[in-house]
């Protein structure tokens, strides 16, 4: 890179200004995960204790080294989060690009319509369905499976992701379609040979907020739907550190800390990805 | 294959004991498995509940006793009756909070009480004696009014969150004034005697740590730990906790009201509920009692900082008083103790008292009108 | 053989007629040009004949056949999309190959098919790059390249010209000409440029609001435009027009009255003319200085020097339109200095009230005749 | 292209398999919900039809309360979430160095499970041992510990606040994209006339990022509606319901209480009244933005 | 007063020179376009005079005073964008108003000017619209007129036709003109379409990877270009070249061979070119049929018919470029029959080795000289 254009240089104040905005912004942000990492800095005899100091007497890193005695599958809990979300990305991905492309491609009666209906699932948190959803799964035999949160997962991220990637594919002109058309290709082989590649920045940027939101959001599915231990995911994983008497608030903290890095690490890499495919889906002028 | 009873199990894991006394059974009855999934407090009691109204109960569940009454009249589970000598081995009281309709429904398996405690220190930068608990009401509250004055400190700790001990610590308050909510099937609680308490609470407000409504029992139990309360009403947890801090302090019954025949408490009970329709509900009932049988049941309440009450006498809970005399209250408070009043709508009753209880503290409305505003509504969910 | 006849064809969109009962006979292997102002249907007629819009009405026949319900790919008809319509992600190779990857052709024929495709357009270098990294003329052979593989009976062009710039275009031109003597196939191009049109065309088509205006040879339209909108589309600059009076008809032509000077313009007449005001036509390169059959001096206020010629532009009155002249490179001519202008009767063309033109007696020994028979 | 009908057969082909998928997980247990809204569904193993009962029950009680609460809850956090993530998506446009790490470090509330978040702001909320009101101790600003979630104003703001928290890493991201696919000539025309850096955000940046910011905010509307986790994890609706919000309502009233039929009832209303929500925010905003903003 | 002055002014991306060395003076009023190939620098050029990207080295000076270090709006200027950079969500009016609205002009005098520049413009009904229902040239007069209020010294034009079609493109090129004579501004245009610097510019810079290749006048370049380049670059179609041997020189000019037949080619001779090879340049307006000081027969590949003019393609070698000739619109020819064409030496044009010109003794008598002198 070479040095900013011109309309980028900043004067001393605008940056004095920028910079104290930018820290604003990020204290909002990262002020709780700052007392979350106090805490588990903290000895637990310690952690109740006023007046309030920002550092920690005696601080140390024991809580991360302790939480993986005291709730031994805290590993297996990454994992599973991992091992769920992944599929849920898979299986949301496969359903939605089709259904992205139809809704960016061909309008017939009722499409709108029924983007409106796929809208209108977001209007419903799973807390609400919980019970009927529960008869549904026992119907469908898959409680106490790690399906038992994959298919609750999958259908209520399916919305957000049509909506995404229509957006995106509305932008791949048109032209590439029929010339496909022309030249006797089939909608199918025209949507796997020409649109999918073309399409690989949205689809990624779909694929990323799936797996976030699904490495989240397992919490209530989870608890209502799976009663195996070695099933359990990172949220629910994360309850352990809850006894009967004392919640082990550092080593909970820790926890969440280690539980969250390697998504953290997923996003470092992917950042531009996710501005940029968002920016060609973006609202257009 | 092996029959299997599924025990929903309230924790972070299964208590060693508990493991060990499940082999131990499992090696009695060859042919059954005791399969306990092990869910955290806060969802555990809901969780049983959606698998029974979904249509596919465990065999057993660890609920609060104070349900018993809803899943038995709404035919969840089955009655666990108890022989005379069973009901015999438990303290007093403790039987008539898992019984309804003349039959027991449950099988407690913990129990808790509570008494008060004091900080010394505090009473002593206060000028008051610090050797000297209060005894009634009048004196908590004038004790709380000049540690309060005196060192800048709360002079006590009142929860009152939005959560189910906030019910059950005013429950403590009115059965130590001879108090009542409910009466067979009427409800008694617009009395002079709740009212009383309620104007305690009230009263004592002022002196309590800021922002009552914050917190619940254990959080209100890890401000007292940290010396910033003078007094708080409290289960056997905080002695264990206690003894880890620099802290001096005292442990006493809890301080009577004006009204007070005598000494009182609240019976806090857990127990093992028998789901029906699970098909074992037979061999589930003959585990249930052997779990909570005086062997498994006291080595598992005595082990301390599990913050329970011994739910039966022996000579080891003799031995254990004698040892550490801080049990002392809190067993003694069993034999004028009252159970949770049994509601066929628990959860409506519990809110409704949360209601009132937090419209008082933030000064919303008048003990009067909260107090008779609540007992209209419990008129529903009796 | 490529050879298409459209009958009667008609296009709705709504209630909205865009093409109004279309008759058209092309010709196997003769290049036809639809040219007209934007939004006249040519697009729409084009992608009709492809089978990506469906025909509302009419027959569309290509080689006797009616292909009215055939997909596009079993019309023999290949299409050129003005955006090129490259798929970004494939290679130059992999684009050219793609027709011939859907219908699962062997790897060496395709290859083989490829590479002399390749070969014909100039693309050898580039087959391993992607079409990002090409420039816009290279972009356009490979699109026509895709097209090339096909063998297709009938070549369809939607303005493929029309985003390069004007130095590529015109190289591009010669080459798509050259293109269509190699490869002898039916080709139709769609274009709103007109220099595009006159110069490739063995046939113009001129669309006018969902209508043909006139078919004919590029200099037939040129030379004898069917009417004012022909001759105004047809011609860069555009034709001028003036309001003249009809004086009087006779076999020898009309004699008509333009401020006072009088002229014959040599056109087969009609009768009841006279008296009725008539619109002059008179091409910019038909304008000399000097003194002519008709004779105006004018002002310019922009001169235009292009080396090889110099365009001058004045306003006749107050509000109409500008008046254009086009003259040698090395006239001596200055903005805002009267020139006195003048113009053969025997160039000008004739139009009545309702925009048709008066057939010209036009002496066309000199144009190479041949050329309005494009099968020659 | 035109309508063909095996054109239009083969949309249908690809919409299938979502369309089955969610008809099934969502659609079916919607129906069941709004069956269930018109009985006495509860722990009882029988029900029974009681027709509108829940409904009136529901306007009966202290519901209406909820509902203005609701409304107004959602409102605050919508507006406040639109003006942190704006303001944060500007900083983060500007070309300063590190502008890459404070893009990755505006994640990470998206990424932790939301519980965990919500335990953090709890403890940071927390009169004796938190972070604020200790800071503020600290500083001087109060005498003694401010529990903030024990008194019904500032939990109604403590709630708030945390839903934003978690809100605002998307509504950032999403208007960053948005800013960066404003084209860059603009901001020279506007410079090269002479428009100062504030003046340029205000007559180009804002008004053109009003479309992105209805879309956004639309979005954010739905989720910040039922939103359950953040006061049922800090408050539970107290203290004295102060922040008991319809969601709330429903689910303490659903699964807390075991009235399913009541619960179904008050899902069904909220979907009714997000609806016509939606619908009326859509129309008036898109009315505001079609004007010029000066 | 917009008088410009460009010293030594170099620009650097990273280590690679975009821009060598400038040096150029820009009288007040002068109308100077910038022209060269895509790349060549000259959008970096007027950016950096603008004010938007920075100078690495060298001065640029606005009427005496150096520059480098002022934001664009202190400098004078006013930039019209290729893109136009229209604000999308304001009305006409308030696009133009931008400027004003910037330095608080009070709402009288705002509204005045932008009605003035409206009116200028032929603006005046599209006021209350957004850009996005206005045509391509509507939208270029509307940021034309948000440069105009401002009332620049000097204007800055990024290829501002670029994006219109044809037509619209000759039509808004004499709008500008129109606009230079009536603001009487200094006015810096670039383009990479040499037609359009023929016909705008006082004076034309022509660019060539980052170095000024030749300045002067637009007849002056195509008449006296100083290389190879810049023939090749203006003029259109563009100049064909020959290899031709050196015979001789004299004081009459060069004696050169070309395939046998010498000819004496009047360009003022250097020393010891006798032997080498050198280029011969011949415009193809300057082909005619027949014989001439050289002939050369050929045969069309391509033959376009524009009306008024035939353009006929050759290939003179196996992989030799086309050769052009341009020949009146009535000429008969036919693709792949030879025909004779003839060149007068007078015309031709005589470069070194180095691409450098030989100095025409061009007889320039009939070419207004006026033209050379745009203050006149
Ligand atoms: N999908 C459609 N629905 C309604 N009207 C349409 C549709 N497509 C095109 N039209 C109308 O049909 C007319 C012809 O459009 P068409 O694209 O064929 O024009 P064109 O001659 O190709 O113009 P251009 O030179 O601008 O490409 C236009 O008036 C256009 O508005
Ligand atoms: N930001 C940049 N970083 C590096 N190189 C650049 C940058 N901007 C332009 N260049 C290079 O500078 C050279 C000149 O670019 P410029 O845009 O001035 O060309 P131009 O003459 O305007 O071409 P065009 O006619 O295509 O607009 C090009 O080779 C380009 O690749
Ligand atoms: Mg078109
Ligand atoms: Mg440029």
């Amino acid at each position: 890179m070479s040095q900013p254009a011109m309309i980028n240089r900043y004067r001393w104040y605008e940056l004095i200004g920028i910079y104290a905005g930018i820290f604003l912004f990020l204290s909002f942000i990262l002020a709780p995960f700052v007392e979350g990492f106090l805490v588990s800095l903290k000895p637990l005899s310690l952690l109740f204790s006023s007046p309030y100091r920002f550092w920690p007497e005696n601080g140390s890193f024991e809580a991360y080294r302790t939480m993986w005695v005291s709730v031994p599958g805290f590993a297996r809990y990454i994992f599973n989060s991992f091992l769920i979300s992944t599929v849920v990305t898979v299986v949301v991905l496969l359903l939605v690009v089709p259904s992205a492309y139809a809704f960016a491609r061909f309008k017939f009666r009722g499409s709108a319509a029924l983007l409106a209906a796929f809208l209108a699932v977001n209007m419903f948190s799973g807390a609400v369905l919980l019970i009927p959803l529960f008869r549904l799964m026992r119907s469908l035999g898959v409680l106490n499976t790690y399906f038992a949160m994959i298919v609750p997962g999958v259908a209520f991220l399916i919305p957000s992701a049509i909506w995404l990637l229509r957006t995106y594919m509305m932008r791949i002109p048109r032209e590439l379609d029929e010339a496909a058309l022309v030249d006797g290709a089939s909608h199918i082989y025209t949507l796997c040979r020409v649109i999918l590649p073309i399409a690989m920045p949205g689809i990624a940027v779909v694929a990323i907020t799936t797996f976030i939101g699904s490495y989240a959001q397992q919490f209530i599915f989870a608890l209502t739907f799976n009663s195996k231990t070695e099933y359990m995911p990172l949220p629910i994983g994360l309850y352990a550190y809850f006894g009967r008497q004392e919640v082990v608030w550092n080593e909970l903290m820790a926890a969440s800390f280690v539980g969250i890095a390697p998504a953290v690490i997923v996003i470092f890499y992917l950042q531009r990805y996710l501005v940029s495919g968002l920016t060609a889906g973006a609202v257009k002028q | 294959a092996d029959q299997e009873i599924s025990w929903i199990y309230c924790g972070d894991k299964i208590d060693p004991i508990h493991e060990k006394y499940i082999k131990e059974w499992e090696g009695q009855n060859p042919g059954w498995k005791v399969l306990p999934e092990v869910v955290g407090w806060a969802q555990c009691q809901d969780k049983a509940t959606t698998l029974a109204v979904a249509g596919t109960p465990v065999a057993m569940a660890y609920v609060g006793s104070r349900t018993l009454k809803e899943f038995a009249e709404n035919e969840l589970i089955v009655p666990v009756p108890m022989t005379e000598e069973e009901k015999k081995s438990y303290y007093p009281n403790i039987v008539d909070t898992v019984t309804f309709e003349g039959t027991q429904w449950g099988v407690p398996i913990a129990f808790s009480t509570k008494a008060l405690y004091w900080n010394k220190d505090l009473f002593k930068q206060a000028g008051l004696d610090p050797e000297t608990p209060p005894k009634t009401w009048a004196e908590e509250i004038a004790f709380a009014k000049q540690i309060k004055e005196k060192t800048g400190i709360a002079g006590y700790g009142l929860p009152a969150k939005t959560f189910d001990n906030t019910m059950h610590q005013f429950m403590h308050w009115v059965y130590t004034n001879n108090g009542k909510v409910i009466d067979g099937d009427e409800i008694v609680m617009d009395s002079p005697e709740v009212l009383a308490a309620l104007q305690a609470y009230k009263d004592i407000m002022p002196y309590s740590v800021e922002g009552a409504t914050a917190y619940e029992q254990n959080e209100i139990r890890a401000i007292f730990l940290d010396g910033k309360a003078g007094m708080i009403q409290s289960g056997s947890g905080a002695a264990a906790l206690l003894k880890d801090t620099k802290i001096d302090w005292g442990i006493a019954p809890l301080p009577l009201g004006p009204s007070a025949k005598g000494e009182g408490t609240l019976l806090i009970t857990d127990s093992l509920a028998i789901f029906k329709d699970s098909g074992v509900e037979e061999k589930a009932i003959e585990f249930a009692k052997f779990i909570t049988s005086p062997g498994p049941q006291g080595e598992y309440e005595l082990q301390g900082g599990a913050g329970l009450t011994p739910l039966r006498p022996s000579p080891k809970v003799d031995e254990f008083v004698k040892a550490d005399p801080s049990w002392k209250p809190l067993i003694d408070g069993i034999a004028y103790g009252g159970p949770e009043p049994l509601f066929r709508d628990y959860r409506g009753f519990q809110n409704a008292m949360i209601e009132m209880v937090q419209s008082v503290v933030t000064g919303k409305a008048e003990p009067t009108d909260a107090l008779k505003k609540a007992a209209g509504e419990l008129e529903q969910y009796k | 053989m490529g050879q298409l006849t459209l009958k009667k064809v008609q296009k709705f969109y709504g209630t909205y007629e865009v093409l109004k009962r279309i008759e058209l006979e092309v010709k196997n292997g003769e290049f036809v040009v639809f040219v007209g102002p934007s939004g006249c249907g040519k697009s729409t007629l084009l992608r009709m004949i492809a089978g990506l819009d469906e025909t509302s009405a009419g027959d569309i026949l290509i080689d006797g056949k009616r292909v009215n319900d055939l997909p596009p790919v079993k019309r023999g008809i290949a299409m050129v999309f003005q955006s090129y319509a490259l798929y970004p992600h494939m290679t130059v190779f992999e684009n050219i190959a793609f027709p011939l990857r859907v219908e699962k052709m062997p790897e060496e024929r395709l290859k083989a098919k490829v590479e002399h495709a390749a070969r014909i357009l100039h693309l050898g270098e580039r087959l391993q790059q992607k079409p990002g990294m090409l420039s816009g003329g290279q972009r356009q052979r490979v699109a026509i390249g895709r097209a090339i593989v096909r063998e297709p009976k009938i070549f369809l062009f939607d303005e493929p010209l029309s985003n390069l710039d004007a130095a590529l275009r015109a190289d591009m031109r010669i080459e798509l000409a050259k293109l269509h003597r190699q490869l002898k196939a039916t080709m139709i191009y769609v274009t709103h440029d007109q220099v595009e049109a006159m110069t490739m065309a063995d046939r113009i088509v001129v669309l006018n609001a969902g209508e043909i205006a006139q078919t004919g040879a590029p200099l037939e339209l040129y030379h004898k435009p069917a009417n004012v909108f022909v001759a105004g589309f047809i011609g860069h600059p555009r034709m001028n027009f003036l309001p003249v009076t009809c004086k009087g008809a006779s076999d020898a032509g009309i004699e008509i009255d333009f401020l006072g000077q009088t002229a014959l313009i040599p056109v087969h007449p009609r009768a009841g003319m006279v008296g009725a005001t008539l619109t002059l036509g008179i091409r910019p390169e038909h304008i000399a200085i000097g003194s002519g059959d008709l004779s105006l001096t004018i002002t310019p206020s922009v001169v235009e020097r292009l080396g090889a010629n110099t365009v001058a532009y004045a306003s006749l009155g107050e509000d109409s339109e500008n008046y254009c002249a086009m003259l040698p490179g090395t006239v001596a001519l200055r903005t805002d200095e009267p020139v006195k202008t003048g113009i053969r009767a025997a160039d000008c063309h004739l139009f009545d009230q309702n925009g048709m033109a008066f057939e010209r007696r036009v002496d066309m020994t000199d144009i190479d005749m041949a050329l309005f028979d494009p099968a020659a | 292209m035109g309508v063909r009908r095996s054109t239009v057969i083969f949309a249908w082909i690809l919409l299938l398999p979502a369309v089955l998928y969610v008809t099934v997980i969502v659609a079916y247990p919607l129906v069941d919900t709004f069956v269930l809204s018109f009985t006495n569904a509860s722990l009882k193993k029988t029900t029974n039809w009681v027709g509108t009962a829940n409904y009136e029950k529901i306007f009966n009680g202290t519901f209406a309360e909820v509902i203005v609460r609701t409304f107004v809850w959602t409102t605050f956090s919508v507006a406040i979430k639109m003006i942190i993530g704006t303001f944060g998506a500007l900083m983060l446009n500007a070309a300063v160095p590190g502008r890459a790490l404070f893009r990755v470090l505006t994640m990470p509330p998206w990424i932790v499970p939301m519980a965990i978040g919500i335990f953090m702001w709890g403890w940071m909320y927390n009169g004796q041992f938190g972070m604020i009101s200790g800071m503020l101790q600290n500083w001087g600003l109060v005498d003694g510990p401010v529990a903030f979630l024990a008194h019904g104003s500032t939990a109604f703001w403590a709630t708030i606040i945390t839903d934003v928290w978690i809100g605002v890493p998307m509504v950032t991201l999403y208007m960053l994209a948005s800013m960066q696919a404003i084209p860059q000539d603009l901001y020279e025309a506007a410079w090269t006339d002479g428009a100062g850096r504030f003046y340029r955000f205000r007559r180009i940046t804002l008004p053109l990022l009003v479309p992105a910011m209805i879309t956004m905010s639309m979005l954010s509307l739905i989720a910040t509606f039922n939103s359950f986790d953040i006061i049922w994890i800090l408050t539970q609706g107290g203290p004295n319901g102060d922040t008991t919000t319809m969601i709330i309502d429903t689910y303490r009233t659903a699964i807390g209480s075991k009235k399913y039929g009541e619960g179904a009832a008050r899902a069904v209303l909220i979907c009714i009244f997000l609806s016509i929500f939606c619908v009326a925010y859509f129309r008036v905003t898109h009315r505001l933005a079609s004007g010029e903003h000066r």
